[in-house]
Order: structure tokens, then sequence, then C-alpha cells
């Protein structure tokens, strides 16, 4: 019987414990294929972040390291340093990398830390339950917004790309999300890309993916695709915010 | 009582322990643990129990994940949908939040009826007043998008309830069942306050206390 | 030397306290001495009061702190009322007097006014006012040879600072000179 | 030249080189700030890793990760800095990761002082991050001991795959002393680190380094697992020093500098007649409570000496079990005590008794 489709050896056989609808599953799918599609699997080690993500050093088929809530990009820069010619990249949610984790990102970034970070923006906390992360948006309800997210009281959703963009040690960054087949498409693009730029040795590469959480969203898994696109895009536009462009020796 | 159920009220209400009780009484064949409000007294810290009894339990895929302060439902919790031959209890978090999982279900419920059971005990403060019961009512079918069906009444002090609260607490539903236009389906009591010579609404399960620790 | 000999250094910050501590301790390393330096450190070595502490013993040394020293070099007059007090019997204190104009007596210990300003001056440079203290301190304790303390110095100054060599060597020369002067008046 | 003059904190950075250090990880922050001074020009020059984190958090997770990868790694810090780096120490422990932590105390509590000080006794010993766990904590009393005990640290941290803590106070970060940097150390087995994060193509299988443990039963066993280690640092890594402990009248517990004090306050005493004895712990986690058992019976008491109010004492009340009459003399707070205090502690000794 000939195979049509299989799981990617990028990622191990455990099964993925995420909720129905969300998308951290195809992200981890992507990643998993960009680094087998690379060769890098052997050389490559993870870090997995504090959030529905803590367990994907269950998922990614390479060694894994778990890192404290928010310190994923020291951890990385830990490993990178004294392994340089490893494949390092961080798996790190709105809270963990935008809220708790923003120092040890921002100064990676600085830093132009040859690595990787994968960050999955969903706009709200969900290991904890629900509440509001740096990234929910404006009126958004959530445990701990019951009343919506207030500009005066909470300010306004983080934009972390944007930030990001100014800073030099920034090799590549890119917002995108997997809501459709062709935003998955480009979404593998982006992270094979960056990926590709740090065998290259060329500094932070980071890539935003705007993700879903319907359960905590409290949105049927299909509407939360749809509430993605009308909700989270037009305040986080999908965007090439940095590309050092074409490599040259 | 439909062939699906789902549990819901306030935190502390009971519900899980009433999910328990119920599967084992009405003989359901799973009970699905909902709750992601709660890391602690989930029924599914009861699967050995309910295994006893021929009741499956089920929550999510995530290995050791009953204790896992993670909010994860696995893709199993439809199965009982699918699945005519199942009868099912489940047991949602506490409150309006924990009701907003009913949101993944939406579609299910169309073609299956579905009962949504509220469970009330007027000794939590929350729930000590007819105008509170009906405001909760309210926010819970406005998250979940599932009408509430019939009341539950779970009038208790734990170890220290007497038959007198009892009674209060049966006239107590009895105005909110007015009140709400909502039928109160079950009265639970503790197994060891049985008989009463009194008659409560809707039907009376006696009950047992299967989280019952030493320190309680 | 038997026993150990404590050595109270102190002065304004920039006056050079520290530096002359600190080839007294090397010089106890390189004649296979223990030497010991602690500084009293942090707001004080900027401007205000700076001291510090040095102990040269052949035993291995204890307290790096001491009370009451056999020596005192004070390179003001702050440091000199501070300090006066904290002398043993029998011991001396050198005492900068370009900067202090009293007469200091202290019961059982000799007290010896040093113009390290004046010299200094002299050879053209007050930056070297510490090691004319350091010559005057080397003369009156023949504690460590002058070809120790030449090869310390060079060590200190290090590459970059050669050429100073000269100019410190000449300087210690000086307080040497200072102290042998005094003895002869004494005699 | 056998011997070499050198500041403590200078001496600790070449030390830890000549452990083996593979990477330096820190925050600067007085009064060990020699510590990383020395090592960002020396590692750079020797192709090791000298990284200025930007902050102490950072510092002590970047440690984490390069000690997953199967490196040398050390970070040092102060106290308001150590107690930043809790977090991490927790993780690194959960995770069994080796590693080198400095501590230069200094006085607290808060913002504090930067003068030398032993109030950070608690927060080595006991430590401010979450678990059951322990750090090996080894506290010198002279730039020699430091550098040996420095020079080893990275071979029992790896041996016992947990961090080892090596304690100072202000002083002996900044105080030069006469050293000799060739003295040989112990000689340990080490297990190769097939437990590294260094990629898939380096061993068998996947490497994971994590501290997570969701199911209760199986977090006991972890714990319980490191119990079992720990207990194998409490037979093997005690160290103490005892002197004049047979004709001793009195017996005074110190470390580190205060030791040095006591010590030169022993030969006064000794003048005005009065016998003294000296428990010196080096290891301060373990606590040497069998040097204890050295203690004559018929001694007047014990003296616990500490640059702290009070936290040594606990372990030494521990330590005597009801058994001798306990005094206690301390100062802080950036003051280091005469080696007079110390004597008049001792003849009026039935003031200080801790009741």
């Amino acid at each position: 019987m000939a195979v049509k489709y299989q799981k990617s050896a990028g990622l191990t056989d455990n099964a993925l414990t995420y909720c129905p609808g969300c998308t951290h599953g195809i992200v981890h799918k992507l990643v998993g294929e960009c680094l087998v599609e690379l060769g890098l699997l052997p050389d490559t080690i993870g870090i997995a972040s504090v959030g529905c993500s803590v367990f994907s050093y269950d998922f990614f088929n390479c060694d894994m390291q778990q890192a404290p809530h928010g310190r994923a990009c020291a951890v990385a820069t830990g490993i990178k340093r004294v392994l340089p010619d490893n494949i390092i990249f961080t798996y790190q949610g709105d809270g963990d990398l935008a809220s708790i984790g923003i120092a040890e990102t921002i100064h990676a970034a600085n830093r132009g830390e040859n690595i990787t970070v994968i960050f999955v923006n969903n706009a709200i906390y969900g290991m904890t339950g629900g509440q509001m992360a740096p990234t929910s948006l404006i009126g958004q309800k959530t445990t701990t917004s019951p009343f919506g997210r207030v500009l005066q009281q909470h300010g306004s959703p983080i934009k972390v790309s944007e930030m990001f963009a100014t800073i030099d040690g920034v090799a590549y960054l890119e917002r995108v999300t997997v809501t459709t087949p062709k935003h998955i498409r480009n979404a593998k693009k982006a992270i094979k890309k960056a990926f590709q730029y740090q065998q290259e040795k060329r500094g932070f590469t980071m890539v935003e993916i705007l993700s879903t959480c319907p359960v905590n969203w409290g949105i049927k898994p299909v509407d939360s695709l749809k509430w993605l696109e009308e909700h989270m895009i037009p305040v986080f536009p999908l965007k090439l915010f940095k590309d050092t462009g074409e490599f040259h020796e | 009582m439909n062939r699906i159920t789902f549990l819901t009220g306030y935190y502390g209400s009971g519900k899980t322990e009433i999910a328990i009780n119920l599967a084992i009484i009405k003989r359901a064949n799973v009970v699905v643990d909902l709750d992601v409000i709660n890391p602690y007294f989930r029924s599914r810290e009861q699967v050995a129990l309910l295994k006893s009894h021929q009741v499956e339990v089920l929550s999510n895929q995530l290995k050791d994940g009953m204790y896992a302060d993670l909010p994860f439902i696995g893709g199993e919790v439809y199965r009982p949908f699918l699945d005519e031959s199942i009868t099912a209890i489940y047991d949602l978090g506490g409150n309006d939040l924990g009701a907003k999982l009913l949101q993944q279900f939406g579609d299910y419920c169309v073609n299956t009826p579905v009962d949504l059971f509220l469970v009330v005990n007027p000794f939590r403060m929350e729930t000590s007043s007819v105008e509170q019961v009906i405001k909760l009512i309210t926010k819970i079918e406005a998250t979940g998008q599932i009408e509430i069906t019939g009341l539950i009444n779970n009038t208790n002090l734990l170890k220290e309830t007497t038959v007198e609260n009892l009674i209060e607490g049966d006239t107590f539903l009895r105005q909110a069942s007015k009140e709400t236009n909502k039928a109160i389906v079950y009265t639970i009591i503790e197994k060891s306050l049985l008989p009463i010579d009194y008659t409560f609404a809707g039907e009376v399960i006696p009950f047992t206390r299967y989280f019952q620790t030493s320190w309680n | 030397m038997n026993d150990a000999v404590n050595i109270r250094i102190a002065g304004f910050g920039g006056q050079g306290v520290m530096m002359a501590g600190q080839i007294l301790a090397y010089a106890a390393t390189s004649e296979d001495l223990n030497g010991l330096w602690s500084p009293s450190y942090g707001p004080e070595t900027r401007g205000g009061t700076a001291n510090c502490a040095v102990i040269v013993s052949k035993k291995p040394i204890n307290s790096p702190v001491f009370l009451k020293s056999h020596h005192l070099l004070a390179f003001n007059y702050p440091s000199l009322i501070k300090f006066m007090d904290r002398v043993k019997q029998g011991g001396f204190i050198l005492y900068n007097n370009s900067l202090v104009s009293e007469t200091v007596l202290v019961e059982g210990v000799e007290v010896i006014g040093v113009p390290i300003n004046d010299i200094a001056l002299e050879l053209g440079s007050i930056q070297v006012i510490n090691m004319v203290m350091l010559g005057a301190y080397l003369e009156k304790s023949k504690i460590f040879e002058d070809s120790t303390i030449h090869k310390v110095l060079a060590y200190v100054l290090g590459e970059r600072k050669a050429h100073m060599v000269e100019l410190n060597v000449k300087a210690i020369e000086a307080g040497r000179d200072f102290i042998r002067k005094q003895g002869l008046i004494h005699a | 030249m056998p011997k070499v003059l050198m500041k403590g904190n200078e001496a600790i950075g070449l030390a830890a080189v000549l452990g083996g250090c593979d990477a330096f990880y820190g925050y600067p922050i007085t009064p060990q700030n020699e510590i990383p001074e020395y090592l960002s020009k020396y590692m750079i020059e020797h192709n090791k890793v000298f990284v200025q984190a930007e902050s102490e958090v950072a510092a002590i997770n970047m440690v984490y990760g390069a000690a997953g990868a199967g490196k040398r790694v050390m970070t040092s810090s102060s106290s308001p800095g150590i107690a930043l780096k809790q977090e991490g120490i927790s993780y690194i422990t959960g995770a069994e990761l080796p590693c080198l932590i400095v501590s230069v105390m200094r006085g607290g509590p808060g913002l504090g002082g930067i003068q030398p000080s032993q109030a950070d006794y608690y927060q080595a010993t006991r430590g401010g991050g979450n678990g059951d766990y322990h750090v090996i904590v080894f506290a010198p009393e002279t730039i020699q001991e430091t550098i040996d005990i420095i020079k080893e640290s990275f071979d029992i941290a790896d041996y016992y795959r947990n961090p080892v803590m090596v304690l100072v106070d202000g002083l002996l970060g900044q105080m030069m002393e006469s050293v000799d940097l060739n003295k040989p150390i112990k000689k340990r087995f080490l297990p190769p680190k097939d437990w590294a994060t260094n990629g898939m193509k380096n061993h068998s299988g996947r490497n994971v380094v994590s501290s997570l443990n969701i199911d209760p039963q199986k977090l006991e066993n972890h714990n319980l697992k490191l119990q079992a280690k720990y207990q194998n640092v409490i037979k093997n890594e005690t160290r103490f020093e005892c002197i004049n402990m047979e004709k001793a009248e009195y017996v005074i517990v110190a470390y580190g500098t205060m030791s040095r004090i006591v010590r030169s306050a022993l030969e006064v005493l000794k003048e005005k007649g009065i016998n003294v004895g000296l428990i010196r712990p080096i290891s301060l986690w373990p606590f040497p409570k069998e040097a204890f058992k050295q203690i004559p019976s018929n001694i007047k008491g014990i003296l616990c000496t500490e640059m702290s109010l009070g936290q040594m004492l606990d372990d030494v009340l521990i330590a005597n079990n009801g058994k001798h009459p306990v005094g206690f003399f301390g100062r802080t707070g950036g003051m280091i005590p005469e080696v007079e205090e110390v004597v008049r502690a001792i003849e009026r000794f039935q003031e200080t008794v801790v009741k």
C-alpha cells in the first residue's frame, strides 16, 4: 500500500495533547517538517517553555530542554554559546515570551543570538485556564478581565514583532498564521527561512504565529479560525518585518 | 435525564460528586471530565472507582495528565455524541467560565438532545438567593449557548447537614424552580440521613461522598 | 621576621594609599612570606578617607582585620586622628606633615612627620607621594630589601607604565633619604 | 616564585578556569565585579564563553542551558543577585545539572550595603527556591582555600549532578593574599555526560532536560532519588576543621572570615589562660554535625560566632542537641568584628547564652 501521508519524522510518536481546534498541532508539524527537510534534527536542541506547549519536549523529535517560565531565550543563549554549531530553537507562547520573558527575549535578540524563536500568539493564557495575556485584544473577556480588556487599565495588546523589528540583532522576523492552507504554506516558508538563517549564522530569527484557543476563547474550533482572522489580524497584521536578504559569503 | 447530560453550577456546588454518584446509580457508560478550571477534586481522580462500576472516564490524552495544570481536553470528549450506544455525564468546571466549554459542543447538540442541569446548594453564599440563582442561569446560558433544562437540589453543609437544612433547601429550590420555570430533577441527600419523612421535589438520589478524605 | 607585622595605611582616596599597601603585600609574597592586603572599600575610596590593612607574616595569617597595628602610615589629618590611638606600644607612626601642622604625641609610640607632598613636588610629581611614604616606611622598618621592592614595582606598574618605574624608584629613595637624615638629627 | 599575590575575586575567576570552566554567565554586582571583569578578558582570549546577561535571572538560566548541554558552567553574584537566581537554582537541581555558583556576601536585607557580611547563610544552605533540594555549599576562609575548593568544585558538581556553591564574604573577595595556584586536587572518577542535550548525532536516542514531573508519585520518586543522592553528599563531602579541642574549656564555631578572626582570638585567650577550641565548618551544607562529637564532655559552653545575627546558630543548636550551653556572638550589616570582641564574648560567656 502506498503511503500517502505520514507523520513528520520531526515529531515523536507521542500523541499531541492539544485541545480540538487548537493550532499548536499545525505549528508543531511545520517546525518538525522544516527540521527534517533541512536535515537538522541530529543537530537541534529545542527549548520548551511554560504554557500549553510545556510538553513540547515530548513531541519534537530532537534533544530538548524545558525552560522556566519566560527564560527560554536565556536557556537558548546558554546552549548556543557553548554549542555554536548546533541549531537551537525556542517554542514559546505569548505569556511566556511577551510577558514574563520579554526581557530575556529582547536581550537575546539584541545580542543577535543565533537562535530561532517560534512565537505562538493566541491572545490568551491557555495553560492556566484563560487569563488575560499581554496580547489579549481590547474588549476581550478573559478570566482575569471579566469585563473585557480596558485600554486605560490594562494597556493595549503588545505588538511583539513591531517592537522587535527595531532591534539590530534580528536577522529575520515575520508574522504569519495557520488558519488556511495558504497561510500554512506561508508559515512553513517563514519557519524554514528562520532555520536557514540560523544555519548561516546570521543572527536572531523569529516567526510569530497567530493561533487559536477555541476552549478558552469559548468559541467553536471552526469559528475560532474566523475570529482570529476578523479580530486578531487587524491588530496583529501578517507581515514580513525584517529580512536581511540573500546570503552573501 | 437524556442520554447526554451536562452538569453545571457554581464553584463547589458539588458537580463532580454528583456526576460520579449519578453515573453509578444511573448506570452511565462514561463520565467526561471537562473541568479545566480546578486542578483538584476532579472526576478523573476517581478513574479506578468508576471503572469498578463499568464507567469510563474521558478527559485528555495527556500522559500523567490527571494532575496537569493544563486545561487540555482531548478529541475523545466528542465520542458520546457520535456513538448512540453511550450514556454520558459531562462534568463541567464551575460558573459561566466552566460553561464556556459548552460552546465546543454546540454543533453536535443540534441533532442530539442533551440535558444541562444546574447544581444548586443554597448554603453556598453565591447561590443563597433566588436572584443569584437566576443571574447564574442567565450567565451560564449566555456563555454556553445551551438552555438549562433542570435543577439539582444539592442542599448540604457537608457532615453538618441536618434534616431541617434539607427541608429549608427544598423550599428554596421550589421557589427558584417556580420563578425560572425549570423543574427540579433530583434532590441529593446523603445516605446516612435517609429515610426522611418528607416529600422532596424531584427524584431523591441517595448520595455517597467519594472525595471524603481523612481531614474532612 | 618572626611575628606578624600589621600595617595600616590611610589617607584620602586618590593619594595612592591602596597601591602603597599592595606593594608591601606583593613584596611579602615575593620573599615567600605570607602577605595579606585588605581594603576598606566603598564610596569612601572615591574622595573620602580610604584605608587598607597589610599583614606580613612568616606564619599563616589568621584574622585579616586588626584593632591595633604596629605601624601606621597616615596621609592626612583625619586619618592620623582616626587611627593614631590604634597603634601598638613600641610601634611607630609616619604622617604627612605637609598637610598636618600640629605636633602629635602618642605615648609609647614614635611619631615622625614626613613632608611627602613637598618631597614629591620637588621630584616634580605630586602623584608619587605614596612612594615617598613607602620609601620612608621601608627605611624606618627595614622590612624589605630595595631589590624586592624594585622587582614588585616593575610588576605592579606593568609594561604600560614601565616608564614610571624610574620616577617611583626615585621617590622611594627620597623617602628613605628623609628618614636617614632624621636619624642623623636624632643622633 | 612559588606563591603569587592575588585578589580574592580574581583568584576565584582563575581557579574556575583551572577547574575547567567552559562558560561564565553573570551580571555585575558589588562586591564581586572583579570575577566577571577578570573572566571577560580571560575567557574571550582563550576561546571560551563569557556572556554578561541582562539580569541575574537570565544569567542563571543561561547556566541551566549550557549545563544541560554538558559543559562546565559557572555564575557569580552577591546577595540580592543570588536571591534572583533562586528560580534557576531550583530548576537546575530538579533537572540534576552540575554547575558552580559563587556567592560573595554583602550586608542585607534588601539593597543593604556593600560591606562584607555572612547574612546569606540561610540563603545558601536553605535556599529560596521551591522544592526539596539542596545546593552543596563550601565556605573557605582564605583565598588559598577558595582557590583549592573552586578548582575541585566542577568535579564535585559533575559527580553528583548538582550545583556547588562557594560562599565567601566581600572581604575575601576584595582582599589580596599570597597563594599557590598549583596545589593538587582530589582525583575523582566522573561518569560520561551521556544525558547532555548536545544534539542526537552525539548520542543514541533523544536527550531531554526537564524538571517537570506532573504525576505526584513519579515526582515523589524523583525527590526520593534526590534525597538518596544528598545522603551520599553528606557521607562524602562533609568538611570541617577542629582545632585545640582536647583541653578546651569552650568551643567556638565559626566559618569563613569569622573563623580567621576567631583563630586570632584563640591566641589572645590562650595568653589569658583560657583554653578555647574551634570547630570550623568548611561545608555549610552538609553541615558537619559529627564535628560536635569531638567536643570534650566537660566544656563550659559552645559559642557560635557569625557576621550575621544567628543563622548558622540553628545548625549549631541542632548539632549540639541540648548537650552544652550555646552562646552567640555576631556582628552584621558589614561590621567586621574585632578579635577583642570575640575574646570578650568568651570572657562573658554566660551573658551570650541563647535561651
